[in-house]
């Protein structure tokens, strides 16, 4: 479904991705690993459109949209959430899930004139952003300031705000990183439940036995680099993971004593 | 949605009530004894006030004089500035104040020539008498019956001093002016004669009105070497320009319209000035009225106003006010009709005739800067 | 050549005084982000004070200028903490807005001062320039005041932010306003330095223009905006920026209506700025500033 | 108290509240509801003026006159589109300022269109389907007529959907972009509808005070209506509207406080200049006003 073909992207002297390539197929759901600093986000961004990249290819089902705009890459059914959450904060929760859905009416001319339809799609627009804020348990904060939820919540409204758009791909940068453990479980439900309705996800983290409970594949990055994609139990004892994460063994010679 | 409509409209209509509410009303009452009111329209704040005080204190030097003698059989004659800020959307302002609040018979202003323009046909509907002291620009001419003005048209400057730069056997000449409006009609008056007589314009320069530096203008002036130039400034911008002419070693000989023909032009730019012609309206200084004009402007107010010919007029203006409603012409159609008949008045701005389209017949003379005075040329 | 040349002095000139005021602007962008619109009355109150001493009270013309400068000074301090204090961290238009109000309230206080009569400090005859030799270009002895005197602030200036203790902090704050804060350095105690210099600086390019040309109550209105493009061309929050985007604007301006016709020559100003703004919004000296993507 | 109203000092005073509610309700569209801090809106205020004035001194019919002034102004608005798609916050304000700047450097320079600083005397009066708005009443019903439509269609933008995404990429552009809203196409359409009303609002005057010259559209013009917008409340309509009724009424009661003659006008801009400072330290926000205009996307605003 996705392929990441040798990307590079150097600012300046700084390598951030230097000829990275991997697959996400259909239905699966991928993790993305790796030291900081190993390029994992600056991925993210370039597949997204946020920043052009200096060499090669992104392809959604093969169609490729290296360096579209970002809003036309969202349109082709690539949503995402981001390391620092980026909601509308003095806009209610309800506008905020309303707002990634796909809505001809927002079209200045078609958005001015009283149709019927445009009222009937806003009320089906309501009606699935209702359902799935019930599906992340947010319904009751429906006409809540976005900025003023709690950041659990918010990370939940995001990631319910990047289903909205009904993408074909989700791209959740670091979904479980700065949460407290009831707001985990309930996040590894969510993803557990998008596995099961056969969305594809690509994900950035940390967290490793979140990762290990989630992933189908693992894609292991280190300067820049792919080093390493597979199933996370064989992961686990790459040697190349280990010393990317680990730091290398160095054999220190002793000098002979005199 | 419709709630609101109505909402935004009782929210306007309180708001103008609470805005407007301070305003006492001011019956015209001709037995009564209120002070008769006549209004005054000029740029007193912004770039233009420097000359608009003047403009207002000769007005009021003449107020205050009638007055002391006895006012205008026996009622006091009371004179209400307004800022007009040479502009057209507050002089419109200040006359629909002046006209409806304090139901004035005649208007003193405006000045520059966008407030008399902005104000004429709002006058001539109201029936109310505006008599510019210093708007030259020749659309003024056709603008109404009940305007008038105590200034010639530019188009009588303009043509003199063409005409006798030409009879001195200029050719080639500059033209250098503000960017305004007195300024850019008494430049396309003079162009046209002077290039109909046969004469060219080889170079052309003009500059915003409050710029202070305009060496580069006199640099391409000197490099196309004319062989004279015809000045078209404010004083102040005009002092500036004569001191950097000499600053920079141009001695070109200098002629320039009446906004020019004044005092602190020649004392502020020493002794650059030397040797300009200038074409006035009969303004000497040394003319018994006018220099009693001066003598009680400088008691009353401490300073010389900068454009002294048009402080005159504004003084002039408020007599000739004075003199209609003194034989009983009390409303603007009286008073107009009296401004008609108005010829050979010998004010403090020299000797006035008002035409048939209310415009003032001047005869204008040219004069000279000879160690540092101005004197009449032929 | 001699045409040439003395078009560049005209503009060395015009570009000395743009510099002295842009700095004003650009020490206080750099911390504040705010664009003191009142900054251009401020050089109008300079001239007036110096005007004062010098003409009304016959004071010599250097201390005249000395005690104009201290005069604004205490104005620049006096305005920040009253009217710019309160709206720290409003955002940016409750500030930009007040500014607009004090350069309205400065300019009806210095009509109702002053009076509106124009003003100037000449006294004496007016004397030819100097023929500067083998580029015959003149320039007048008040010019040549003017140039030294305005390059000779900018280096006191430039070591006062290097070496002294305030200055540093100066660069400090620019940089981060917040590490400074924590790191010892009193942001608002800076912040009325800035002032504090910066008006006295525009003070002296009061005096300047006051002593080569005249005084009227408008006078800092079209400096203002000039003097602030300056700014923004060397590279709003650069001290060396607003020197030489000072420099650059006298000399384009008076370079330019050479070509176009002089009606033009502020909007000249502007275009230069239009096309840096599009091309090179940091300026020349400019650093970038958060304004990319931080995703 | 009625007979006052009918004056025409009080009919010019409305007038002007008509004409300067479609100034700030088009700017703070523009600046409210979309975060583009733009100070040339004097520019395409002029610019629809000189339009409408030109044609009609051309002798053509009104309805001409309001479409060419509506046209023109909105072609002024697509060209600062580029530098606010490209620029924020401050240098959208500086670039902005600096194009007005230069569209009046060519109103006064441009002699042989505008005819310059001496400008366009005489304009007509606005008649259209043979009715012709003599009296200062006709024009004020007519002058509110358009500004209640200009205020309705500005609301209804703004609580569409479409006004939706405007607030949307207001808070956050990256956000927008990343739930694919195209920020340039609505940055643009928003641009030249505001600039188009602002013309609007150039031919209602133009035809009011029937002579025009480029002394009217200077930046202090664009900062009165930059005031109305943030005094009245940024992003709120009605703010707006009660900001440019407060602004333009303002300055008239200081006419009759009898200040002495000699210092009433200075006194005047003064005290105007004093109640701005004033309202700006106690009442930031505006009186209606809901958003805070921070800094690009810094978290705290400085």
């Amino acid at each position: 479904m996705l392929k990441v073909k040798k990307l590079y992207k150097h600012f300046g002297g700084v390598k951030a991705v230097d000829g990275c390539s991997f697959e996400v197929e259909k239905g699966a759901i991928v993790a993305l690993i790796g030291p900081n600093g190993a390029g994992k986000t600056t991925v993210f961004n370039l597949i997204t459109g946020f920043i052009e990249p200096d060499k090669g290819k992104v392809l959604l089902y093969n169609k490729d949209i290296t360096g579209m705009a970002p809003y036309r890459i969202s349109k082709e059914g690539v949503s995402r959430t981001f390391q620092i959450i980026r909601l509308f904060p003095k806009m209610t929760v309800l506008e905020n899930m309303m707002l990634s859905m796909q809505n001809v009416y927002e079209n200045f001319w078609l958005s001015m004139l009283p149709l019927k339809q445009k009222k009937l799609h806003e009320a089906k627009m309501v009606n699935d952003a209702l359902e799935l804020l019930k599906f992340v348990d947010l319904e009751g904060k429906k006409n809540a300031l976005a900025g003023n939820l709690s950041y659990g919540q918010q990370k939940l409204l995001e990631m319910a705000k990047a289903l909205a758009s009904e993408p074909e791909l989700l791209l959740l940068d670091e979904p479980a990183s700065g949460v407290n453990p009831t707001m985990l479980k309930k996040i590894t439900n969510l993803l557990k439940e998008l596995k099961k309705k056969g969305k594809t996800i690509l994900f950035v983290e940390h967290n490793m036995d979140f990762v290990m409970k989630i992933a189908d594949k693992v894609v292991v990055m280190d300067g820049g680099e792919e080093i390493a994609e597979g199933p996370p139990k064989k992961i686990q004892k790459n040697k190349r993971v280990l010393d990317a994460y680990l730091g290398k063994v160095i054999k220190i010679k002793r000098r002979k004593k005199k | 949605m419709k709630n609101y409509m109505i909402l935004m409209s009782i929210l306007l209509i309180t708001i103008l009530v609470v805005g407007c509410a301070p305003t006492e009303m001011q019956p015209a009452g001709e037995e009564t004894k209120e002070p008769i009111k006549i209004g005054f329209i000029g740029p007193l704040t912004g770039d233009v006030a420097p000359y608009g005080e003047g403009w207002r204190d000769g007005a009021l030097l003449a107020v205050e004089e009638i007055n002391t003698a006895g006012g205008i059989n026996g009622r006091m004659l009371e004179l209400v500035p307004e800022d007009g800020l040479c502009k057209p959307k507050d002089a419109t302002n200040a006359a629909q104040k002046l006209i409806e609040i304090d139901k004035v018979q005649a208007i003193v202003g405006g000045f520059c020539s966008s407030e008399t323009l902005a104000v004429a046909p709002i006058a001539e509907e109201a029936k109310v008498v505006l008599m510019s002291p210093g708007s030259t620009n020749a659309d003024i001419t056709e603008s109404g019956d009940y305007i008038f003005r105590a200034c010639p048209s530019d188009a009588l400057q303009g043509e003199i001093m063409a005409i006798y730069m030409y009879d001195e056997g200029y050719r080639e000449v500059a033209i250098m002016y503000a960017n305004s409006d007195y300024n850019l009609g008494l430049r396309n008056v003079f162009s046209k004669k002077f290039t109909e007589l046969g004469g060219e314009i080889v170079v052309e320069q003009n500059y915003e009105q409050d710029a202070k530096d305009m060496r580069t203008q006199i640099t391409k002036i000197k490099d196309a070497a004319p062989e004279a130039l015809y000045l078209v400034p404010y004083p102040a911008d005009g002092t500036i320009i004569l001191v950097q002419m000499k600053e920079l070693d141009v001695d070109l000989p200098v002629f320039a319209p009446e906004s020019m023909c004044v005092d602190k032009v020649l004392v502020d730019s020493g002794e650059a000035a030397e040797g300009m012609v200038v074409s006035t309206p009969t303004f000497d200084e040394a003319a018994p009225k006018t220099a009693e004009f001066l003598q009680k402007f400088n008691d009353r107010f401490g300073y010389k106003p900068e454009l002294t010919s048009y402080s005159a007029n504004a003084y002039d203006v408020v007599y000739l006010f004075a003199d209609a409603m003194k034989q009983g012409h009390i409303t603007g159609t009286e008073i107009k009709d009296y401004l008609y008949t108005v010829t050979d008045y010998t004010g403090a701005g020299g000797k006035l005739t008002i035409d048939e389209n209310g415009d003032a017949i001047k005869e204008l003379i040219l004069m000279r800067v000879e160690n540092g005075e101005f004197v009449d040329l032929e | 050549m001699g045409i040439a040349a003395q078009l560049i002095i005209n503009g060395i000139i015009a570009g000395g005084i743009y510099a002295l005021v842009a700095l004003g602007y650009t020490m206080v962008y750099g911390i504040l982000r705010f664009i003191n619109f009142a900054h251009g009355e401020v050089f109008m109150l300079g001239a007036y004070l110096g005007w004062v001493f010098n003409i009304l009270l016959g004071v010599n013309v250097i201390v005249a200028g000395v005690l104009a400068m201290l005069g604004c000074a205490v104005a620049g301090f006096v305005i920040d903490k009253i009217a710019y204090k309160p709206l720290r961290g409003r955002g940016m238009l409750p500030p930009l807005i007040t500014a607009i109000g004090i350069s309205l309230f400065l300019q009806a206080l210095a009509i109702l001062i002053f009076g509106a009569q124009i003003r100037t400090f000449r006294t004496g005859e007016v004397v030819r320039g100097i023929t500067i030799p083998f580029i015959d270009a003149i320039i007048t002895k008040i010019q040549i005041v003017i140039i030294i005197v305005s390059v000779a602030l900018m280096v006191a200036l430039h070591f006062y932010i290097k070496y002294t203790k305030t200055g540093k902090a100066m660069r400090a704050v620019a940089d981060n306003y917040e590490v400074a804060s924590i790191v010892g350095i009193n942001p608002n105690k800076v912040i009325s330095y800035v002032f504090i210099i910066g008006s006295a600086l525009a003070a002296a390019g009061g005096i300047l223009v006051g002593m080569e040309q005249n005084l009227t109550p408008t006078m800092g209105v079209s400096i203002g905006i000039k003097s602030f493009t300056a700014a923004v061309v060397g590279g709003i929050g650069n001290i060396y920026g607003a020197v030489l985007g000072g420099f650059m604007i006298g000399l384009i301006e008076n370079i330019g209506i050479w070509f176009i016709p002089s009606g033009y020559k502020d909007a000249i100003a502007f275009a230069v700025l239009l096309f840096f703004l599009l091309f090179k919004p940091t300026g020349i000296f400019g650093v970038k500033k958060g304004e990319e993507v931080s995703v | 108290m009625l007979e006052f109203f009918a004056s025409n000092y009080a009919l010019n005073l409305l007038i002007l509240i008509c004409i300067y509610v479609i100034l700030s309700v088009s700017l703070n569209l523009i600046i409210g509801y979309s975060g583009m801090l733009n100070l040339g809106h004097a520019a395409f205020f002029g610019i629809g003026a000189y339009a409408s004035a030109l044609l009609a001194l051309a002798g053509y019919p009104y309805w001409i006159c309001f479409i060419a002034a509506v046209f023109f102004a909105g072609l002024g608005g697509a060209m600062i589109a580029y530098p606010s798609l490209k620029l924020r916050g401050d240098y959208l304000a500086i670039a902005t300022l600096g194009f007005g700047e230069i569209a009046r450097a060519v109103m006064k320079n441009w002699v042989s269109l505008t005819r310059g600083p001496l400008g366009l005397p005489g304009i007509p009066k606005i008649s259209f389907f043979g009715l012709t708005l003599t009296t200062k009443f006709q024009f004020f019903i007519f002058a509110l007529i358009i500004a209640i439509l200009v205020v309705l269609f500005v609301s209804k933008i703004v609580k569409s959907p479409f006004g939706r995404v405007l607030r949307a990429i207001r808070e956050d552009e990256i956000a927008a972009q990343a739930i694919g809203k195209n920020i340039k196409k609505y940055k643009v359409i928003v641009v030249i509808t505001g600039a188009a009303c602002a013309g609007i609002a150039g031919s209602l005057f133009a035809h009011h005070i029937t002579f025009i010259d480029p002394t009217t559209f200077t930046l202090m013009e664009t900062i009165l209506i930059v005031c109305m917008v943030v005094l009245g409340g940024v992003a709120s309509i009605r703010g707006s509207v009660i900001g440019a009724t407060i602004l333009v009424l303002l300055p008239e009661p200081l006419r009759f406080l009898g200040l002495p003659t000699s210092m009433a006008a200075a006194l005047r801009v003064m005290i105007y200049a004093a109640l701005l400072i004033l309202l700006m330290i106690y009442k930031p926000n505006g009186i209606f006003g809901e958003w805070r205009f921070r800094h690009a996307k810094s978290k705290e605003a400085l």
